[in-house]
């Protein structure tokens, strides 16, 4: 059993023990609370799928648009289904330091528990914690494709997704989620600003340097030429959607509710993701407006997710007021963040390597700010080991993709567009009102 | 004097802006076609015509809708084609009711396809 | 009291009796859980009807997209209301059979609670039922929005929902989830593969037939000319809500939660849930590139929908692979059946009849398969009843509508669009930027 | 411990003392449902304020849509933050007939539950109840947002939310739900009909009034000259939205769940809640058919938040048949009130007004219809009271704004747009397709 | 000869085309419809002139926005109407300030009603 | 008679009417810009020539995209500029490519700036 696991049954056993008997949760009470957080909170990030489309969607040109639509629900797909397929066992089953085992997973919940003699043990259903740790992995995969937009064909895409999620993902996370070398070290990442955040920022950085900036991007003097996103409500209805989905993705994390303790835990974690989402979209503001004289709203949208990734890691320890602090760098991090990326001519189309590489890092630092069991030591090391694993695999995935089948469209498929190149369609087709053939 | 050599080339082409309904552009395009003009622009425009907009409400409040949607197009033909393809447009866009729209021709002087450098009537 | 609600009894007893008392969950507190899961996944199938008005919004062009806006919002209201008059108790009190009772539906808990000493016997809230219960039936008349949408006329349409949500639905879901005649032969349709979303596709069908196409949809020689939608990423939203919301649709479908075995099954349910969607948007990415050398994203978004459809009839047995497949199965229905549709001139603007009555009936069938207790000859019954009833019905509502006050815009309105003429305002109303009064 | 908070302990204990021993919910079951009850419904409620960004970008022209998705998210960050530091204190600490005390929130539950010897008497956790209590705040600021939109400046308005999120509203609150004066009168508003909508339609009318229409809107002869939102779906999906996160606005503030006695609450509030937006939307449908001979979708739209604003005041009592007349009533007054603010030369660009002042005025004396606790004459007192100082409060803060840095754009910047002027940046920048630098 | 008969009768019309601010739109068909001018067809376009684009800031990189947003209106008069028309044009559309944009005047040769098929003048 | 002094003077001045690619556009006004023309229109519209639109498929069903995504762009030019105009935006213009676009001219009779009423050359 993963230490991702571990932690609800430690939760509830301590409290427990201190209840007198008369107010215990009766354990198949627990169990249902339990499972019924994965199902809840779980669904809440799927959602989260939506709001990467969306956020992407609104912040690429519309040429791009539908391209950008159909890689994200196509990998919130493959992501699923190689999780089951290979994902999940590599991360949490039989995890021997480095690695789990290499199966489709498969539980049988009804079974165990007639077998078990309904003793509810297990403390929660094996499938609602699949469902729960599934719906992360897509997170993940997610963050790479608003970096690479625009420019990258789409089956090379899909199929550093596929390798993505099904093997650069639940081996690292293994390290830590499943029980494996980090974890024995003291590493912490409540939620993920490292596992998941960062693994998709290391992987959108490397592909972006890979791949090269879209055409246009950058001049030859070394000017920057803006690409302004073609939808900007869309886009804040995607970082809308984030932050509601976080609260699962932060919360769920937990991993139980079947105890006050785990409820009141539930509690400080969704307060604390909230307030830092607050202060990292305030930072922003007042940032953009002091040094550019303009708030930018596409910066005050990173800064809500740079807030949100920022207290990923540790969401459960800080008070209200640390939480707004640690979300706020978080914003200021993205607002400078944005343009030094482009001073290194890294092409990053929504901010994601910014808002959950960047933020993802200075959370995971964060947290022994507030939390006494974690060391800064600890936490360089794991981001350090993440972020050079990830890096290295990702690198050699993008590089065998370019020599093979070659991952970007053609310099005139670009200027026409993947929308119309690869899909054949366009996101909003209509020209000339009522003449639908246009 | 005025009419100088310059001038007297482009009288053998004229421009051709028409402004139409917007679903008759397919059988308008499909009568050039028929012609042998295989070029043509096309513009989304609003008109304000005989065929006045509507009256409409919003939200409690009567207002006036000036401007109904129409789809300009523009051909450049030689002087000798005009009249077909004037013909061309009016009957595929023609539905007999009003708004229909109007054809406008006017002189044209010089033209050149980018691609190959190409003037005047080897370029249309 | 009827089948759908005599599965969570059934459940709680099982459960109960097997489990050490120590351990169990009390009555009330089952009471409590159950009527929760009514309230939190009926809230997530609500959502659905923002996923059906923005997946419509995204495929119909622009002239009627503020007409589908208020068909969705519209008939999500009447299907409220009616189901409260009339369809309720129509569906579940006192089946005889073939039809329960025409009764304004009413239930007082707290006095029915006070009554019976407060003993929890009823298991759940009639309140919160009758919510979960109400927020299906818009969905069957979504599915037929999307179908006859373009050329229909508002009123006769709502007059159509009217009778659809009063009367038709309710009548065929009283023989199966009512307790009626199809429960007792043994047909089984979890949560409603025949009984809302082929509902829903016959009806469509039905109209689209009567209704004939959209003018210029079928040349005269038999040639197609499709009409693509004005705006991809709001259908892909509408794609990802409906995802979202099928997780309540199905989950609260287990009709219980207040034991660890509901708990079990509705997380098999959600799982299985998401992995058939899964399956659907890689069978029909992988399909669409296999046959039309490109990737239609209108296609991989129905994909999704058709495999959640699929798994609807039975998202609690089937393994998550086993769920993939019956998912992928559904993609590939639609692929194949939207341009099957096409050659028989039957118009259906959103692809609603390949999505939800073909992998309706598909996901009915499907049932057998890793259902024991299901048979293909009870479920080919089942669906040709159904089929046959709602065809009737929906035939003569339809016929009537069509001779009496006419059911289609004239050819120029329809030109025009429908947003013009029949609600005076556009989706998209601007032009020429800051001359609003273009 | 104030009136907002009593509620549940009242009913909890009225459920237990009536239950046998072996059915009772056990204390710590209790505080995870009531804990688990604010989060979730405090999700949804969150999840409005996308809704309220949604529906005013979809109301507002193009050039100020940007700037409106701003507002949306920064106020909501602004009044977590607001509430948290000033706000929370002042409405429910140690209220003192108008008004508590003056300090940042703070609470340990953990240490609360260990101090305690874990007798979970508190009933859930403080930090749930702050979050649920936070994100009604926002309700009231985003209400503001929209009736002001397209030529107030962005700080001024800002810096107004966050006075009315730190101090106006929480004063008020106190009153009611803090345990003040309001509630020893016996004045009852359940979820905030008066307390957070016609609060936030208080402000929003004073800021009208103190604005100024926009340039344009009315005529020097006394016309009206309408100026369509420019995007319709955008609209719809904010109303569904909103629609949706009203379950959790209305449901929460059952404020416990941790008794069959609670979720049967929940459960009536949800239905009713779900059926006042119903007759919202089919009276506001039918009325502008019957008015103007055409419907009317952004009236429709209104139509359902008018709805859910009218019940909110009392979603509890009323049967459902009496919630869809309360909320069919809130229909009909935002189809007259509309052009009514219109006559009055009142600029409310959204409609806020109407649906959320008077439907919220409305709604509060249709409490005792269906409540036998409450009497006209102290809901009116209650809404006059609240009424009279969030209009002397709010016009005193614009005032000042007014007169020293101003609050409303100049004219050439109101037809450039906000976006423009105060973003640089614009909603929908694409023109020439693939020119991307136009 | 380069003046050929059908050339003669265009002079007798003339096609204006005026770039003016959006919201000017308004009352310049005003003013035009105080003429008799009842028909006209409008462009969403975007300029470039003497009043330049700004420096914006997008994600914190300055970037020039050269084109403005313009309506550009397109009138059809016969040749005496042409000065009045561009009068009350540049009338209702003058704000003073930079950017009120331009009137343009050629000459039109042929005109065709759609519906009715009557050309030039009667077809103005 | 029919080459009346109004007209005379419009000889003087060319209306550019060129249709490009729409990603050429930036380097189309540097080119402009480079010769001191700075005022231009462009439009937004949709282009059928040789280089024909392609076949696509939408759910399941082929059709033409006849019209392609192209920018119209207009200049007034003193006569004497028209040639260095024109073959700055046809050098700019290039691809080499099929689709480059096409460049036309008209005769320009008159130009009035709105905002201080100068017309012509001045205006330009
Ligand atoms: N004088 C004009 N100049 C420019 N465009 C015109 C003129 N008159 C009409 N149009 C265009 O032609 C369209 C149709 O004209 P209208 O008068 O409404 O109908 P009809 O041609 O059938 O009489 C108008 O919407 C407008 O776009
Ligand atoms: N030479 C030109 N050719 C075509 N259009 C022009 C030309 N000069 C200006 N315009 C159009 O007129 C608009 C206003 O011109 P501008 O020079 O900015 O202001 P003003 O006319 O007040 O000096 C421009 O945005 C452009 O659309
Ligand atoms: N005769 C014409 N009249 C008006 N516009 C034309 C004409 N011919 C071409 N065009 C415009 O020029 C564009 C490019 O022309 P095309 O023939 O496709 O390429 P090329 O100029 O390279 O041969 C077309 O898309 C169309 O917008």
């Amino acid at each position: 059993m993963s230490k991702r696991f571990l932690i609800p049954g430690v939760v509830a056993a301590l409290t427990l023990s201190a209840a007198p008997a008369f107010a215990e949760v009766s354990e198949e009470t627990a169990f249902i609370f339990n499972t019924f957080s994965f199902l809840f909170n779980g669904a809440l990030v799927m959602f989260m799928a939506a709001g990467f489309a969306m956020l992407e969607s609104g912040l690429v040109r519309s040429k791009n648009t539908a391209t950008i639509c159909l890689k994200n629900i196509t990998l919130y797909a493959i992501a699923g289904i190689m999780f089951y397929a290979v994902g999940y066992n590599l991360m949490y089953m039989d995890v021997a330091g480095y690695i789990g085992t290499m199966l489709p997973w498969a539980a049988d919940d009804a079974a165990a528990l007639a077998e078990t003699g309904a003793n509810f043990e297990a403390g929660y259903s094996a499938t609602s914690d699949w469902f729960f740790q599934m719906v992360f992995v897509a997170t993940a995969a997610s963050i790479v494709s608003g970096t690479v937009a625009e420019r990258i064909k789409l089956w090379p895409f899909l199929i550093f997704v596929t390798v993505l999620t099904s093997i650069i993902y639940p081996i690292q996370g293994s390290w830590t989620w499943g029980g494996g070398w980090l974890t024995e070290m003291g590493f912490l990442d409540f939620a993920g600003s490292s596992i998941v955040h960062s693994v998709g920022g290391w992987a959108a950085l490397t592909g972006a340097v890979i791949l090269g900036a879209r055409r246009g991007k950058y001049g030859k003097d070394g000017s920057v030429h803006p690409i302004p996103g073609a939808n900007m409500p869309l886009a804040t209805m995607g970082a809308f959607i984030l932050w509601l989905g976080w609260f699962g993705f932060n919360g769920g994390s937990v991993l139980a509710l079947g105890s006050a303790a785990d409820a009141i835990a539930m509690a400080n974690v969704f307060a604390n993701t909230n307030m830092a989402a607050a202060g990292g979209v305030v930072a922003a503001v007042i940032l953009t407006q002091l040094v550019y004289k303009k708030v930018d709203l596409s910066m005050a949208l990173n800064g809500a997710i740079g807030g949100l990734v920022s207290i990923t890691a540790g969401p459960d320890t800080p008070t209200l007021g640390s939480a707004i602090m640690i979300g706020a760098v978080g914003g200021m991090i993205v607002v400078f963040a944005v343009p030094f990326l482009d001073k290194l001519k890294i092409d990053d189309v929504v901010g994601a390597i910014p808002a959950h590489l960047f933020c993802g890092i200075w959370g995971t630092l964060a947290v022994p700010l507030t939390n006494a069991d974690a060391s800064f030591g600890t936490q360089l090391i794991g981001i350090a080991a993440i972020g050079a694993f990830v890096i290295i695999a990702s690198a050699i995935v993008w590089t065998i993709l370019k020599v093979t089948i070659g991952i970007r469209v053609s310099e005139e498929e670009e200027m026409l567009g993947t929308d119309k190149v690869e899909l054949g369609l366009e996101a909003y087709p209509e020209f000339g009102r009522g003449a639908h053939s246009l | 004097m005025h009419c100088d050599t310059d001038n007297i080339g482009n009288k053998t082409m004229k421009f051709i802006m028409a402004i139409i309904k917007p679903f008759k552009l397919d059988e308008v395009r499909e009568a050039l076609t028929a012609l042998g003009i295989e070029g043509m622009t096309v513009t989304e425009v609003k008109g304000y015509g005989r065929q006045k907009g509507q009256t409409e409400i919003y939200r409690g409040a009567e207002y006036e809708i000036h401007f109904l949607p129409k789809v300009k197009i523009e051909v450049a033909v030689a002087a000798d084609q005009v009249e077909r393809a004037v013909e061309a447009i009016s009957g595929a866009a023609s539905s007999g009711k009003i708004g229909d729209g109007k054809v406008f021709v006017v002189d044209l002087e010089k033209v050149l396809r980018i691609r190959t450098g190409e003037t005047d009537a080897e370029a249309l």
